[in-house]
């Protein structure tokens, strides 16, 4: 039989025909669309019993309450608690991408210890006791040298457990060195004091307020508690509230004002006091509250004439009167400061004109008003004894200069800290302990802050993400992230009541890190002695409920401890601290004809924690676009620089210069540059890195001369085309 | 070498030649090959396309070569059903250039969709009220017509016909071709119409929207007209560039004429249409929907009005002149020029009924966006080119398309083999007898 | 496409639509069979490929 | 096996988002985009690729400087009705991939459906609808806290805002258990709503005149389900895709930004409905 | 070019051998049987051979007597697999519930011993395979049909809860799924209510059970969302 080429032909078609009616080919076919509706590299999520675990966000000083969605043991949604005093179910974007922080690929995994060079990112991952046994043979070595002053803290915060048991380390171990991040609480703090007489800090009855007038802080933009801010904002436009924002750019608290006033930026406080002025001479004030008015008034008076304030400010002389009239027509009008998120510290003078206007409209301590609020005070634990090596130590003045000569009144100045180290300090640092801080990128003059810790020998980080501090650090000790941890949170921001959260841990921790409580606790008792001695605890969680005593069964039930009657620092307000000069922008006018201010964006994490990947997906590109940041100005300003918008453009400064693109914005006062704040990281991920430009790197600190702290607003700058 | 295949009584260029030339088209068609593996394997990423334009280059190649390959049903309709038997001489290359077009578009369909493994669920899962699952079935079923009407052509390589089995399919399906003809122009009219319709239809986009007649808008009518009308031109240039490059005459003149001059007064007769569509649409649709033309033709940097006045004046009304004079359309610059200008307005029409529907904002907070296409993009378009010309190249070796070559182009030096011509080959190079 | 797939219905719609895609694809498989078959006949009935019709 | 369920009369989910409200800050992109597992990549700056269900646009009055104003407007999938459920893209996918419900008014999407043909996202006139143009990858540890609830899209696929319909199912097991057969106002509420720390949005069934939303809104069915409050708008009205996001604002370049009107029109003039 | 040649050799061997020998009678008869050959070969292949590399074979991580459970339990398979208070399903029982009885060997069997040797001791949950688990992209609700709809069990999942001990998990190597979402026949024909899983038996059922299946505008069936996330 010959199977000549017909037969092989007849034997394909058969074969065909039979493959045909088989169920090969359909069921292949439909099988490989199967499998393309679930590709093995698609994740299918696995389900699971869902609970929900309360807990408090620690990311910014709001302090809201939240829910944290669990299918099993996994954490899969970070939602607003409701019915919580201070966000009742709202939350903010921040809070929303906090799962991308706790599961995201910037955590630090592990302690870990330097063994390339300092910012080469080599590390040898560590044991917790090789890490504890490193880090307290340093300090012990250092102490029992006498130098115990040449150890430095530096931490986001002074309040709370974790703070002051790092504090508490610090005084048992002899350094006077622990310092606090700036921010606007720094004036704030320092404006209380000097015009209530006492410590404590200002909190606003918002809610209940009638006419709002604020000098330039960012109350949809993330200032105070951000998500109440947000709910007061609603509440205002219901109950038809006049909200007046003052500020050069029309940042989105501008826009959703009810009038926005430009001005020239840095001039503020001169604006209050203009409008402290007009209240005045038209007896529009209630002294009933205010003491040393008559040396103050004629000060004013001859200080602030409206023409000469609408000179300054740019504001026109009727816009002022007009304000006045507002202010003082209202039954509870407000007047708040504090720029953007209140990042930077600012000046006494401004806060204290801003305040001083409260006072004026009688609007303190009452419904409606502005509150001279009292420390939390919940944290009583005997003080920690010290032995004479501490002693001399906390002897030694600060590496900052604060408390003591021209700072006196002044707590913290970490803006004087890169100076201090670089050579005008008394003596020069040995180790730099960071907890909850990222100075690296966040303190003005970041070039200047990085050549600061070039030189100090041993850098320890506490943070649990590869931000740019730890990636200048020797020694990394892991923290939990706040989904991981107990911590109590207590909240300032602007609250006109006293609220402590309680921080749970939701999950337990992913990776091997440790509370920095734990970690503070047990290198003190490895430290033995007085230092240890300080540390009666076995752990942290016993040292928080001891802590909170009563408060504990409160916080462990509802997760929060509320105390609405505030008894004030004081009633009457000493009109004082306003006779400073304005603080200047830094430069040369006819070199740099521009200012540049910098400016903050809710959807911007300016703070230690950088954007998550959600976050920064929500930027807009006209703000980073690839790699590039932008530079927001008048289109009169770019067309005089002959720019347009996207266009390539050098931005220059006294402290540094920056290729960005422009873009061209009507809401933006002509010879204003604007630049959104907490861009241009370098360390973390790629959702994060080397997007836009940190605006720190062109802007450096001004001192405010009554305190120290820094109080730049801004700073001359040049545009040209690139 | 490959003399066994060639037809009988032509001439054809020496293998090396064919191969050369293959090969260099081949190449450019192994480049669009790669992108389109690129596209398939890593996704539609590798293009330049994005949520604004959703439908870009592709899409509008899908189209364009939809309506220029509309010259095989028109010219099928023509000869099989009107019974202008003279366009016989020409039908081959039509079927042929429509079957380039028509597998052309389902290769770029396919490549062009996020889920090519799922492509199926057009058919099974149909959705009837798309103009797309209108376009996908009538696109397919007119494709395989197509097929039919080629492979009769096919089985007439001098080699296949010996094939007793062959022969007889060729004859039988030659015998019957009238009624696949006439099942291609119905699904044509379809298939073209809703290609108009997918943009027609979109009343969220005012740029694209028409009314209509039942569920067809305007747009579906005016795609079948101009593909009919514009499509012969495409055959017609084609066979221009083909006789250009064999350096022969292949089709006659009064062939090329006719089919001229029919394409001419399609063409005015779309235009007068697509006047007064545009009319009313400028005047009556948009307006109602808040709109004015300049909010389409103003504010961006490439569509202005010069796309109308290119499109119905430039492009529309100047061929069609120069197709129904005679005086110009028997002159073949103007012809040609005619046939060109042909080509350029519908294949900018589908432009335009495709991507600057993506381009024009449609909220008045919106902006203008415009794309270019990526590498990619681009050579997986120039593919079906390349696949094209290698397909005529090989057809036009080894086939009789063109029945009047030989007649056209006898071989001198061979006087016994146009003997046999006249006796044997001839009446088998003929399409039809029927 | 078939009665049995989860989107048919008997509207006037799907009647319309897949009335004329099955009458389509029945006269083009009618057709091709047809032919097919024919050509199956003539050719066993006739003799080689050359012969005239 | 016997069925005893009935008809609940049809529900008509829709919003009333308050521009006077709304600060712009993007916590409901980001509570949208936690709740619905999407993807993201290094590089979101390229704004026409990047997938947001949530959308916030950016509205300026077009005045200069001192006048200038901004509006922010939150673009959720608009769940177009059309005339009587054939919204824009419904009724143009070829493969039945996106869908419209009589009983809740929502518009589907199913993306294993989907073929990533995008003929929808050409028909959607408010981009409200996003391709998946990359394999969605999350950072190695990250899929964590993917929910289970939203099923991960595959590349190649369209994928837009659901009104956070697995929301409404897990509600609706939840009243199916205790024997109830609607789903209260509270239980059903969309990711982006919840968030919103403005309380700028109000989700529920318009059709229901005990909803919030319904009394925000309170729709004219003769009118194409035109808003009676005067201070609200839906965008492109006058296209007849008859969107169930409604807008407010008491500004009226807003409101009027929200349409095209020719320049002797008057702003929120009646729909010219087509179809 | 020369296959080229060879093949236009070929055809021309072709043709003259036809020239040569007319019509060879016997080819006919062997066209034909080589069809046939072609024809059964390639069914075979489909219907037999196909199905065998199709699927794969998978055991639990041990056996289990579902017969013997559901005697020992009270209230039938609610008992373990119930409803979690959000209406939820619970599914396959995970080891805490399992341990509330289990806590020490119950028995003698050997798989008892793996169970608590493996799992119960060491904490983890038993990887248990499950025959219905549908695609990532299907909401199913449990207490729509069982307490909504008043299904039993058996309609879908057969009789599992008479099995003595567990059956081989097959899957297909193409999708990764169970094979009891397409079913155990190839072709897809189907006896009993629980033989198969896809959308078309869920669709099949929806139809039957009357009209308040209808909300979809495109299908006038169920919409879409009503199974689908």
């Amino acid at each position: 039989m010959k199977v000549d080429r017909r037969s092989f032909l007849s034997f394909v078609i058969g074969g065909a025909a039979g493959t045909a009616l088989s169920p090969l080919p359909w069921k292949l076919i439909d099988d490989s669309s199967i499998w393309s509706q679930m590709w093995p590299w698609t994740p299918v999520p696995p389900d699971g019993e869902v609970v929900y675990e309360d807990s408090t966000c620690s990311l910014c000083p709001g302090g809201c309450g939240i829910s944290v969605r669990k299918v099993d043991n996994r954490a899969v949604k970070i939602e607003g608690k409701k019915g919580h005093p201070v966000n009742d179910g709202g939350i903010c974007i921040l809070g929303l991408s906090g799962l991308q922080l706790l599961y995201g690929p910037t955590r630090i995994k592990t302690p870990m210890k330097r063994i390339g060079e300092r910012g080469e990112g080599k590390w040898r991952k560590i044991s917790w006791d090789e890490a504890t046994a490193i880090l307290t043979e340093k300090l012990t070595d250092i102490r029992n040298r006498g130098e115990a002053h040449t150890v430095a803290a530096i931490a986001e915060s002074d309040s709370g457990t974790v703070p002051a048991l790092l504090q508490r380390f610090m005084t048992a171990y002899g350094s006077p060195n622990f310092i606090r991040t700036s921010s606007q609480v720094d004036a704030d703090e320092l404006a209380v004091k000097t015009l209530f007489g006492a410590t404590g800090r200002a909190g606003f009855d918002l809610e209940n307020a009638d006419y709002v007038l604020s000098f330039g802080a960012g109350l949809v933009d993330g200032w105070g508690s951000p998500v109440r801010m947000f709910r007061a904002g609603s509440l205002w436009k219901e109950k038809n509230v006049a909200v007046v924002q003052v500020e050069p750019r029309l940042s989105n608290s501008a826009a959703k004002a009810t009038r926005w006033v430009p001005i020239n930026p840095g001039t503020e406080a001169d604006l209050a006091l203009g409008i402290a002025a007009v209240l005045v001479s038209q007896n529009m004030v209630d002294t009933g509250g205010v003491s040393g008015f008559g040396s103050w008034k004629s000060d004013l008076l001859s200080n602030y004439p409206t023409q000469k304030v609408s000179q300054t400010t740019g504001v026109a002389a009727d816009v002022i009167v007009d304000l006045a009239k507002g202010f003082a027509k209202a039954d509870r009008p407000l007047a708040l400061c504090g720029r953007g998120k209140g990042l930077v510290a600012g000046s006494l003078r401004e806060t204290a004109a801003v305040y001083a206007l409260n006072a004026l409209a009688g609007n303190i301590n009452r419904t409606g008003g502005m509150w001279a609020v009292p420390e939390s005070d919940y944290i009583q634990w005997p003080k920690a004894a010290t032995d004479k090596l501490a002693s001399a130590g906390l002897r030694q003045p600060r590496i900052d200069g604060a408390g003591a000569g021209r700072y006196a009144d002044s707590r913290y100045l970490p803006n004087r800290l890169a100076d201090g180290v670089n050579g005008e300090g008394p003596y020069p640092l040995q180790v730099l302990l960071v907890a909850g801080a990222n100075p690296c990128h966040d303190l003005p003059d970041s070039k200047n802050v990085r050549a600061a810790f070039a030189r100090i020998p041993f850098i320890v980080s506490f943070s649990s993400f590869n931000d740019e501090t730890s990636a200048m650090a020797d020694l990394l000790l892991p923290d939990h992230v706040y989904l991981e941890r107990y911590e109590d949170v207590p909240v300032g921001a602007g609250l006109a009541r006293q609220v402590i959260g309680l921080s749970r841990p939701v999950v337990s921790a992913q990776f091997n890190t440790r509370h920095l409580g734990e970690t503070v606790i047990a290198a003190a008792r490895a430290m033995g002695g007085s230092i240890a001695d300080a540390f009666p605890w076995p752990d942290y969680e016993t040292c928080l409920e001891e802590t909170l005593g009563e408060k504990w069964d409160t916080l462990m039930e509802t997760g929060v401890w509320v105390e609405n009657d505030i008894d004030p620092v004081a009633d009457t307000v000493r009109l004082a601290g306003m006779d400073a000069p304005a603080i200047q922008a830094e430069g040369d006018v006819d070199r740099f004809p521009l200012l540049l201010v910098p400016y903050d964006s809710i959807r911007i994490s300016g703070g230690t924690i950088g954007d998550p990947p959600f976050m920064i997906k929500t930027v807009a590109d006209t703000v980073i676009k690839g790699k590039d940041g932008f530079v927001e100005v008048n289109p009169q300003t770019a067309s005089a620089a002959g720019l347009t918008e996207g266009d390539m453009a050098t931005l220059s400064t006294p402290r540094g210069e920056v290729r960005v693109r422009i873009h061209l914005f009507e809401g933006i006062k002509p010879g204003v540059a604007a630049m959104a704040r907490g861009l241009g990281h370098t360390a973390y991920d790629g959702y994060l890195a080397e997007k836009g430009v940190n605006v720190n790197e062109l802007i450096g600190p001004v001192e405010d001369p009554s305190s120290g702290h820094d109080a730049a607003w801004g700073i001359r700058a040049k545009l040209a085309k690139a | 070498m490959d003399t066994a295949l060639i037809p009988k009584g032509v001439r054809r260029c020496p293998m090396w030649q064919f191969l050369l030339g293959l090969g260099i088209v081949g190449a450019v068609l192994a480049w669009g090959v790669y992108a389109m593996l690129l596209c398939w394997f890593k996704g539609l990423n590798q293009t330049n396309m994005n949520n604004y334009y959703g439908f870009a280059l592709w899409i509008w190649a899908d189209l364009a070569v939809i309506a220029l390959g509309g010259g095989a049903f028109f010219s099928g309709l023509l000869k099989y059903i009107i019974g202008k038997d003279e366009l016989k001489h020409i039908i081959n290359y039509a079927v042929l250039i429509g079957f380039i077009c028509y597998s052309s578009a389902l290769l770029i369909l396919a490549i062009d969709i996020g889920q090519p493994l799922r492509g199926w669920f057009i058919f099974w899962h149909a959705n009837i009220h798309s103009m797309l699952t209108e376009v996908a079935f009538c696109l397919s079923c007119y494709f395989s017509v197509l097929t039919i009407e080629y492979i009769p052509l096919i089985l007439e390589n001098r080699q296949l016909n010996k094939v007793p089995f062959f022969h007889h399919l060729s004859h039988n399906m030659h015998e019957v071709m009238a009624v696949f003809a006439a099942t291609g122009a119905f699904l044509s009219f379809f298939h073209q119409g809703s290609l108009g319709g997918v943009a027609g239809v979109l009343f969220g986009r005012p740029f694209a929207f028409r009314e209509g007649l039942l569920i067809w808008p305007w747009t579906f009518f005016l795609f079948t007209w101009s593909a009919a009308a514009y499509g012969p031109c495409f055959t017609l240039l084609l066979t221009w560039i083909t006789e250009k490059v064999t350096r022969k005459k292949l089709v006659k003149d009064n062939v090329v004429e006719l089919l001229a001059k029919i394409s001419g007064w399609m063409i005015l007769t779309y235009t007068v249409a697509k006047i007064c569509d545009t009319t009313r649409w400028a005047n009556i649709t948009v307006p109602g929907m808040g709109q004015t033309l300049a909010d389409f033709y103003t504010g961006n940097a490439f569509y202005g009005y010069w796309i109308l006045f290119v499109e119905i004046v430039l492009c529309g009304v100047v061929p069609a002149i120069i197709l129904i004079s005679a005086p110009l359309r028997k002159n073949p610059a103007w012809r040609i020029t005619a046939f060109f200008l042909g080509v350029i307005g519908v294949s900018l029409n589908r432009w335009v009924m495709i991507l600057q529907v993506m381009a024009v904002p449609v909220m008045p907070f919106d902006s203008w966006a415009l794309y270019y296409p990526s590498w990619q993009e681009v050579a997986t378009t120039i593919l079906p080119v390349a696949y094209g010309v290698i397909l005529i190249m090989i057809s036009y070796r080894y086939l009789p398309i063109f029945p009047q070559e030989a007649e056209l182009n006898p071989i001198e030096e061979a006087a016994t083999a146009a003997v046999e011509i006249q006796t044997d080959t001839t009446p088998d190079l003929e399409p039809a007898q029927a | 496409m078939f009665p049995f797939s989860f989107e048919w219905l008997w509207d006037t719609g799907h009647i319309v639509f897949h009335g004329g895609l099955w009458y389509a694809l029945n006269i083009i498989g009618i057709g091709m069979t047809y032919c097919v078959i024919k050509a199956v006949i003539d050719s066993s009935k006739g003799k080689g490929g050359h012969g005239r019709h | 096996m016997k069925h005893e369920q009935q008809h609940n009369p049809p529900m008509k989910y829709g919003m009333a988002i308050d521009l006077d409200k709304c600060t712009g800050c993007g916590a409901c992109m980001v509570a949208c985009m936690s709740e619905n597992n999407i993807p993201f990549r290094e590089d979101e700056s390229d704004k026409l690729v990047s997938i947001s269900w949530m959308s916030v646009f950016k509205l300026t009055n077009g005045k200069a400087f001192p006048d200038t104003e901004i509006c922010y407007l939150p673009r959720p999938c608009q769940h177009c009705e059309g005339h009587g459920g054939h919204s824009p893209c419904v009724s143009v996918c070829p493969a039945t991939a996106t869908d419209y419900s009589a009983e809740t008014g929502i518009v589907s999407q199913i993306y294993t459906r989907c073929f990533g043909c995008r003929y929808c996202m050409g028909a959607c006139p408010y981009h409200a609808r996003y391709f998946n143009w990359w394999d969605p990858v999350w950072p190695e540890g990250m899929e964590k806290y993917l929910s289970p609830n939203v099923s991960p899209r595959m590349r190649g696929v369209v994928e837009k805002c659901s009104f956070c319909f697995h929301r409404y199912q897990l509600a609706k097991n939840k009243a199916y258990l205790n024997d109830e057969r609607t789903v209260p106002e509270a239980a059903y509420q969309t990711a982006c709503t919840q968030a919103c720390p403005a309380g700028a949005i109000v989700f529920g069934d318009l059709n229901n005149p005990a909803h919030q939303v319904h009394q925000i809104v309170k729709p004219d069915p003769r009118k194409g389900n035109k808003s009676r409050n005067p201070r609200a708008f839906r965008l492109l009205e006058r296209l007849g895709t008859n969107p169930k996001v409604y807008y407010l604002s008491s500004r009226e370049w807003v409101r009027r930004a929200g349409d095209n009107y020719l320049a002797h029109e008057k702003t929120g003039q009646v729909s010219n409905v087509h179809h | 070019m020369s296959t080229l040649d060879d093949k236009a050799k070929g055809v021309m061997d072709d043709d003259a051998a036809h020239a040569e020998g007319g019509e060879d009678t016997g080819a006919g008869g062997f066209i034909i049987l080589f069809f046939i050959i072609g024809f059964a070969a390639s069914m075979v292949l489909g219907w037999v051979v196909f199905p065998q590399f199709l699927y794969s074979q998978k055991q639990q991580p041990f056996s289990f007597n579902h017969a013997l459970h559901v005697g020992e339990v009270g209230d039938g398979c609610e008992s373990c697999h119930f409803f979690r208070e959000d209406g939820s399903f619970s599914g396959i029982p995970k080891l805490a519930q399992c341990t509330e009885c289990h806590e020490e060997p119950m028995g003698e069997t050997e798989d008892e011993a793996i169970f608590v040797e493996q799992y119960v001791t060491r904490d983890r949950e038993v990887p248990w395979l499950s025959y219905s688990r549908q695609p990532d992209c299907v909401f199913f609700s449990h207490v729509a049909h069982v307490v909504g709809a008043k299904m039993d069990c058996v309609t879908c999942h057969g009789h599992i809860g008479e099995s003595e001990s567990s059956r081989p998990y097959e899957y297909n190597r193409v999708t990764g799924y169970s094979r009891d979402i397409w079913g155990k026949n190839i072709a897809g024909f189907k006896r009993n209510s629980w033989d198969r899983m896809k959308m078309d038996d869920c669709a099949q059922c929806h139809k039957e059970a009357g009209i308040i299946h209808t909300s979809s505008v495109q299908t006038e069936r169920d919409a879409c969302f009503v199974c689908h996330k």
